[in-house]
């Protein structure tokens, strides 16, 4: 029984993730259950609990997305002790080990650190390496918002000319950085040259904003390559995204989940850094937006001898 | 001692035709009171033919575990909502709790618990004082509180999930008794045996009905009615911590955020149940009916292979049916 | 009957009205009719059948058997709106005004006719409608003043104004009916009421009910007396005497002691239980008055004169600005509601049913509601014992009820009001006793019972302050009685057995 | 509650108390509005400039036009928690109905009309469900709101739509004597919404079931169809609200129904729109939104951290409402 879990299928990215699953289920002639938790960390555990209570947990494969670090531990040890196969992407408290497992396959996640930094250096570029930027931030409790916002600040170390006049949290969400944004322009007026956002739905609400105030010439950056956010790339509205590939995403949780639990994968043989990884990611700008534009996923990715072929490194 | 003899003076036609006759007012009241139990069985015999094996031991014994934490938020509220007030800061409350419990016990170890439960109590306190003294309404103060504790436990936890280093201290919260029934369970079950016998035994049962149904009587009684509503906002603000320590037992970890989504299912709970949102009529038995249903919505649907877009427009529908059922009319004067 | 049905002065006629509840019969076979511009009064205790009468009128009942003719035309009132399209308005017992609304717009609520354009309204066509109305009563209250605002009385007039509307409505002269219209009214504002009915009558036919005899008597044309859901005979009262239609109603003859004065003590005691000394507070200053042991003293006075005030002030439920209250020498501080009980006082609220119970709880809860300590064992509830208690009280005080654990809703308004005062006696350390309207909306019946019962308890030591529902109680009752007039003690007329004061008296130093 | 309140009237010699009552009621919040507008510009330069008084009353638009709606019900002494997901149901579909990258539909205008006629038709849902079935208005707009999220869901299934017609993202960027056209929307809404409060038979007897619905009943009104028509009235609002959010957010997505419903009720509470029912209206409440959006432009100004701005906010609010309380503590009214 294939399992994806996000937080719900409101949002373009995650739906895509759902998708890719699917895709892969029926490439192994399965059915994926869809289940979503509405961005809600006790719904996400309890629904993982009673689907491993309710279901045949040997066979289980679970693809799951936990809501914060802080849910990784109970949803995997849940899993666990039902003897369920789990890979979780994203958000791991960094003082927990897989290895320590044997039922939690891997980890995977994304260099949240890097991608803040390439938008923020693409940003940098645009504006001609000086100038002043805000920056809106994610939800503050999760690993992504801090990472991407430390990437930001090591890229304003290297970028001297570069300084950061205010940053707000917008919590992820459009319309929260509508808000802010505008408020923002108010607050600094002109001196605004770029807006860093840890992700494309915050940085398409600075994006209407900007456009409300009449504001153009402003660089604004995002990451988790949207397709809208594509679009803006491609149409030069928008710097720079950063795509995770989230049909990839769908899939390839569930794929490493199945090449186990059809014993075609050793888990125990896995080494440290395909436990916990990395994966690739994709820098978006002008430049190569098209090729984005209409995210496909290639069936061979998902052969169990390739399954870790995206892995750039151990999670340090 | 007074006597007064007016026996005499009694005339007996004017007697019969006043003597109100029983009414079936009573049998009534008995099928509406099982009301929530019929709710509950019926909609897990609907999950159950969704998916037959929702119905096994171990997938009930996973539901009314997840019900938990959700039935010891609600419960004192539920004595709150008697009292005819509402209480909007339990979930966030519940939260600033886990993170406090995350925070002590490297320090305080098992002594951790007490601590904030009775932080968790004393804020509820605070509230509750607040909303008797300066007159304000409950659903004012407490949605006041909500803001504040979510704001407190950002500060506290600088915005980030807290590990619990060692989980020793909260085991006992998330272990199976004789490898089967969950501690959250029997801990829960415990808490609310307690709160309902109290409430029974005691004139306090009585007290918070009276204030729930009229409140100037109750004054005009010479009723402790600050010192009642006091009490519930703080066993309130009590259950809610002890609700954020279950979280954390599961969770291993605390976090400002743990628990504030489960406003809303707390205060279904309390409705489905029966409690008349007016105030006055109800009871934490009901509560426990009520939390076991809104987690069958919450958790049973989307397990028993609802599509995610349907579950949620089955949940409202279902809500609604479910408090259409259960409220026993008769004892709300205005539907509001 | 027969010559009625020929009679073209008949405005309503209704034959054989039946109507039962289970175990009660409120109405059986009821037959009367009324004439143009005739004032008809309706007598009985309570459940005799008035409130189900006049209700089934206005369609607020639905009879089981039994015609209503308007006019000749038989009828079936359907609801409030139905009985207005025939002309048939109702003044109720328990007001009915919306409080955070204008006058103007509780008068024309429902109907508002010409003041309404495809649901827009039109402010000044609806002061001018709603004057109209208060102009036919002469009533000089504001149309626009939100109603809250205004006083029990001028809401009265409000409504009656607002009964009046069905004759702008309706071609037809409205019937009016009146429940109880005066039972909250003090005095003054029961003659002014009074006034209003003779205009009334001008354009209208009016059934007045009430249970106070004298006023009956003093306004009705003919008066109908109920018993028991039936018609217990047909009085002209200018031709009977009170003592009949008393007999008629309760069906024994009038003893005469209804206030049975042979109980009040020759001496009045002298020790004194409570004593107020130039006592401030919100509608009071400086008001100095006390109550001996065994003594019974009324207050009156016309509404504003502050004397509700001081009674929720000396029960620690209303402002103390300055000044002293002690009890039995010792002196209290009345902060709450409940330093007062603990210090043995106890209060009787002219408003029953929203401040003096709690209808959906049993008799048994509501009795031991402020005593709850005398049924418990350690913390906990001792049913047994509350059972005993309340019982041995049920039977003390005849409390006519279906058993202890009985909404108190749902017994009669005497009953309630005895379980009200029985929450006071359990155990026994009361001292003293305020009662606020004891007998608002009582019966005969249960009046006199109310009424020994405070002899009796007066008798046993407790000091008790009435404010009277009418001043013939008040002197009846007392032995002094304190006049309040604007917040102020006036005067204290001692009001000794076999010497009672006039009326007349009083009320000269009351307004 | 109406009984009695019309007791301590008479009895406290009412006229004086009741005026007290008002005069706090009418102008407090406006009096702490103008206080707090004050203080800021105080402290912040920025906040003084005119483009940030456009911005605030810009980002007050959508929230005012809420609030007018909830008022509306709590004027009836009800309350709605269904405007999240009404708003949620609403954009998706103006977003799929005008113009837009999902489908080949151009309705343009009428598209919005479309969208408004269906949050009437949500609120028609609510408004029947509450007065057939009786069940507490708590309850079925909370259910409701999971229902219009579930059909937001459905609508949205995977892909965002991002809408194309110009005058509809105009809202948000043309401007008029420099407010955007959201913001002169919004004030006409204000406007329309205190006209039909104070002038139309509906919004009269809205505030009259708010103070004694029983009443309306024995003066032969038949109350039901007003409380329905108030609910579907409201329901017209968030669909107009919605419509607004999608214009600013240029494409239709499930989240825009926000936490307008709290910050709704909130704002009509500040503003003086008693839960109780019966008291405030819609400009009250428009205070109270006024104060909300400075509040929390003027702490990101004056540079609060972010974390404590939504408790501070919550601080003031119950700080507004106690001092607005404070001088009628005295009063023998419930407070619930």
């Amino acid at each position: 029984m294939l399992i994806g879990q996000v937080r719900n299928e409101t949002n373009p990215y995650e739906a895509a993730w759902l998708d890719g699953g699917d895709a892969y289920a029926k490439q192994v002639g399965l059915t994926q259950q869809r289940l979503t938790y509405g961005g809600e960390s006790t719904k996400q555990q309890e629904q993982i609990r009673q689907v491993l209570a309710t279901g045949d947990a040997a066979c289980t494969v679970l693809n799951v997305l936990p809501n914060g670090d802080s849910d990784t531990l109970p949803i995997v040890k849940a899993a666990q002790d039902a003897g369920a196969w789990v890979v979780t992407q994203w958000n791991k408290p960094g003082d927990v080990n897989v290895s320590d497992y044997d039922h939690w396959i891997s980890h995977l996640t994304y260099n949240g650190k890097e991608s803040g930094k390439q938008i923020a250096e693409a940003m940098f570029a645009q504006m001609g390496g000086k100038g002043n930027i805000v920056a809106l931030q994610g939800i503050l409790d999760t690993a992504a918002a801090k990472d991407r916002f430390a990437g930001l600040k090591e890229a304003l170390a290297a970028n001297p000319g570069i300084t950061l006049l205010d940053d707000q949290t917008a919590d992820f969400s459009r319309d929260k950085a509508l808000a802010v944004t505008k408020t923002l322009l108010t607050k600094h007026g002109d001196k605004i040259n770029g807006i860093w956002t840890a992700n494309d739905d915050m940085a398409l609400g600075a994006l209407q904003a900007l456009d409300a105030a009449g504001k153009t010439g402003v660089a604004v950056a995002g990451i988790d390559a949207v397709p809208e956010a594509v679009q803006a790339v491609s149409d030069g509205k928008m710097t720079a995204t950063v795509s995770s590939d989230g049909p990839w995403q769908g899939a390839i949780g569930l794929a490493i989940g199945y090449c186990a639990a059809t014993g075609q994968l050793d888990v125990a043989s896995l080494s440290p850094e395909k436990r916990a990884f990395f994966a690739k990611q994709f820098l978006i700008t002008k430049d190569n937006a098209a090729d984005f534009l209409t995210p496909k996923a290639d069936p061979a990715d998902f052969d169990c001898a390739n399954v870790f072929n995206r892995v750039v490194g151990p999670i340090q | 001692m007074v006597h007064t003899d007016v026996t005499p003076l009694v005339k007996d036609e004017g007697a019969s035709s006043e003597r109100p006759a029983r009414s079936p007012v009573f049998t009534r009241a008995r099928l509406l009171s099982l009301m929530p139990i019929v709710a509950m069985v019926g909609l897990a015999a609907a999950l159950t033919v969704a998916n037959p094996r929702f119905i096994e031991p171990r997938s009930l014994v996973a539901l009314v575990d997840s019900a938990a934490p959700l039935a010891m938020l609600a419960a004192g509220a539920t004595v709150v909502v008697m009292c005819g007030g509402i209480d909007l800061s339990i979930a966030t409350l519940a939260s600033l709790t886990s993170v406090l419990l995350a925070l002590w016990v490297p320090t305080l170890g098992i002594g951790a618990v007490p601590a904030v439960v009775g932080v968790a109590a004393v804020a509820g306190f605070i509230q509750g004082t607040i909303h008797v003294v300066f007159r304000i309404p409950s659903f004012i103060v407490t949605l006041g509180g909500m803001t504040v504790f979510s704001a407190a436990a950002l500060v506290i936890s600088g915005a980030s999930t807290i590990p619990l280093v060692d989980t020793g201290a909260t085991d006992w919260a998330f272990t199976r008794i004789g490898g089967q029934v969950p501690s959250s369970i029997v801990i829960t079950l415990l808490a609310i045996t307690l709160i309902s016998l109290v409430m029974r035994l005691t004139p306090a049962g009585r007290w918070v009905s009276a204030i729930g149904y009229s409140e100037p009587a109750a004054r005009l009684a010479g009723l402790p009615v600050a010192a009642v509503k006091l009490t519930a906002f703080t066993l309130s603000g009590a259950c809610a911590g002890m609700a954020g320590v279950l979280l954390v037992a599961r969770t291993f970890s605390g976090a400002p955020a743990l628990a504030d989504s489960l406003l809303l299912p707390a205060v279904a709970a309390i409705v489905v149940g029966g409690t008349a949102i007016t105030g006055g009529h109800g009871g934490v038995w009901r509560t426990v009916a009520g939390a076991l249903i809104v987690t069958m919505l919450r958790v049973g649907l989307s397990v028993v292979g609802v599509d995610s877009a349907y579950e949620s427009i089955l949940y409202g529908t279902i809500i609604i049916i479910a408090v259409a059922l259960t409220m026993d009319r008769s004892k709300v004067s205005t539907v509001k | 009957m027969s010559e009625a049905q020929i009679d073209p002065r008949i405005v309503l006629e209704v034959r054989d009205l039946s109507k039962r509840y289970p175990g009660v019969v409120a109405l059986d076979r009821v037959s009367l009719h009324v004439k143009r511009h005739e004032v008809i009064g309706l007598a009985g205790e309570n459940g005799a059948g008035k409130s189900t009468l006049l209700k089934a009128l206005v369609g607020l009942v639905q009879p089981d058997s039994g015609s209503i003719e308007v006019r000749g035309t038989p009828v079936h009132v359907q609801n409030v709106a139905d009985a207005a399209r025939h002309g048939i308005g109702m003044v109720f017992q328990e007001q009915s005004l919306v409080p955070n609304i204008s006058a103007a717009e509780n008068i024309l609520l429902g109907c508002e006719g010409r003041a309404v354009r495809a649901g827009i309204f039109r402010t000044r066509t609806l002061r001018r409608l709603a004057q109209a109305q208060l102009d036919k009563i002469g009533c000089t209250v504001d149309p626009g003043a939100r109603t809250e605002t205004l006083t029990f009385a001028e809401r009265q007039m409000v409504e009656i104004a607002k009964v009046l509307g069905i004759e702008e409505r309706t071609s037809v002269e409205p019937i009016i009916l009146l429940d109880e219209p005066t039972s909250v009214l003090e005095p003054e504002e029961v003659e002014i009421l009074f006034g209003q009915i003779q205009r009334l009558r001008e354009h209208a036919s009016v059934i007045f009910v009430s249970h106070r005899l004298d006023e009956v008597m003093r306004v009705s044309d003919r008066v109908y007396v109920l018993r028991g859901g039936q018609v217990a005979g047909e009085v002209d009262p200018s031709r009977a005497v009170p003592s009949q239609l008393h007999e008629l109603m309760i069906g024994t003859a009038d003893t005469g002691n209804h206030y049975h004065e042979d109980l009040q003590a020759r001496t009045p005691p002298h020790r004194p239980r409570i004593v107020v000394d130039s006592l401030s507070g919100d509608g009071f200053h400086d008001v100095s008055i006390d109550v001996r042991q065994g003594e019974i003293v009324a207050i009156a006075g016309v509404h504003g004169s502050g004397r509700e005030d001081l009674c929720r002030a000396l029960f620690g439920a209303g402002q103390i600005i300055s000044g002293e209250v002690t009890l039995d020498g010792s002196s209290l501080s009345l902060t709450s509601p409940r330093s007062a009980v603990a210090a043995g006082i106890g209060y009787v609220p002219a408003e029953r049913k929203v401040e003096g119970m709690v209808p959906v709880l049993s008799v048994a809860q509501n009795m031991t509601l402020a005593r709850t300590e005398l049924v418990c064992r350690g913390p906990l509830l001792d049913h047994r014992r509350e059972a005993q208690l309340v019982d041995a009280w049920i039977e003390r005080l005849n409390i006519r009820t279906p058993s202890r654990n009985t909404g108190l809703g749902r017994l009669s308004g005497g009953n309630q009001q005895k379980v009200v005062l029985a929450r006071w006696l359990l155990g026994d350390g009361l001292k003293v006793l305020l009662l606020d309207h004891p007998t608002r909306g009582l019966d005969v019946g249960a009046k006199s019972e109310v009424y020994l019962l405070m002899r009796n308890l007066a008798n046993s030591g407790v000091a008790i302050l009435l404010l009277a529902d009418s001043l013939e109680e008040a002197i009846a009752m007392s032995d002094r009685v304190f006049v309040m007039n604007d917040g102020e003690v006036v005067s204290c007329v001692p009001s000794p057995p076999g010497a009672k004061p006039e009326p007349i008296e009083i009320v000269r130093e009351m307004v | 509650m109406s009984v009695q309140s019309m007791e301590s009237g008479t009895r406290t010699k009412g006229r004086p108390a009741h005026a007290r009552g008002d005069l706090i009621q009418d102008f407090g919040p406006a009096v702490a509005l103008v206080a707090l507008v004050a203080i800021f510009a105080m402290v912040s330069p920025q906040f003084r400039t005119v483009s940030n008084l456009q911005n605030v009353l810009d980002s007050a638009a959508v929230l005012a036009v809420v609030t007018v709606g909830i008022t509306f019900v709590l004027l009836m002494g009800s309350i709605d928690l269904s405007a999240t997901g009404v708003m949620a149901a609403c954009a998706l579909s103006v977003s799929l109905l005008v113009a837009n990258t999902r489908n080949s539909l151009d309705l343009g205008t009428a598209g919005v009309v479309l969208a408004i006629l269906m949050g009437g038709a949500f609120g028609l849902l609510s408004g029947l469900v509450f007065v057939v079935l009786k069940v507490p208005s708590f309850m079925t707009t909370l259910g409701v709101a999971a229902i219009g999220i579930g059909v937001a869901t459905v609508l949205f299934s995977g892909i965002q739509p991002s809408i194309n017609d110009e005058s509809l993202l105009g809202w948000a960027s043309n401007r008029v004597l420099g407010f955007t056209q959201m913001t002169i929307l919004a004030a006409i809404c204000v406007i329309a919404g205190w006209a039909i409060q104070r002038y139309t038979r509906l919004g009269r007897y809205a505030s009259a079931i708010g103070g004694g619905e029983e009443v309306l009943a024995l003066s032969g009104v038949r109350v039901g169809p007003y409380k329905v028509a108030v609910f579907a009235l409201a329901g017209c609002f968030y669909g107009l609200a919605a419509a607004m959010v999608t214009s600013q957010l240029g494409s239709g997505i499930v989240q825009a129904g926000g936490d307008y419903t709290f910050a709704a009720i909130t704002a009509a509470v500040v503003g003086g729109t008693l839960l109780s029912g019966g008291r405030g209206g819609v400009l009250h409440s428009t205070v109270g939104v006024l104060i909300i959006t400075v509040l929390a432009n003027g702490l990101i100004l004056i540079g609060v951290s972010p974390y404590v701005q939504r408790g501070v906010q919550g601080l003031i609010v119950v700080i507004a409402v106690g001092a607005a309380a404070w001088p009628l503590r005295r009063r023998m009214t419930v407070v619930k």
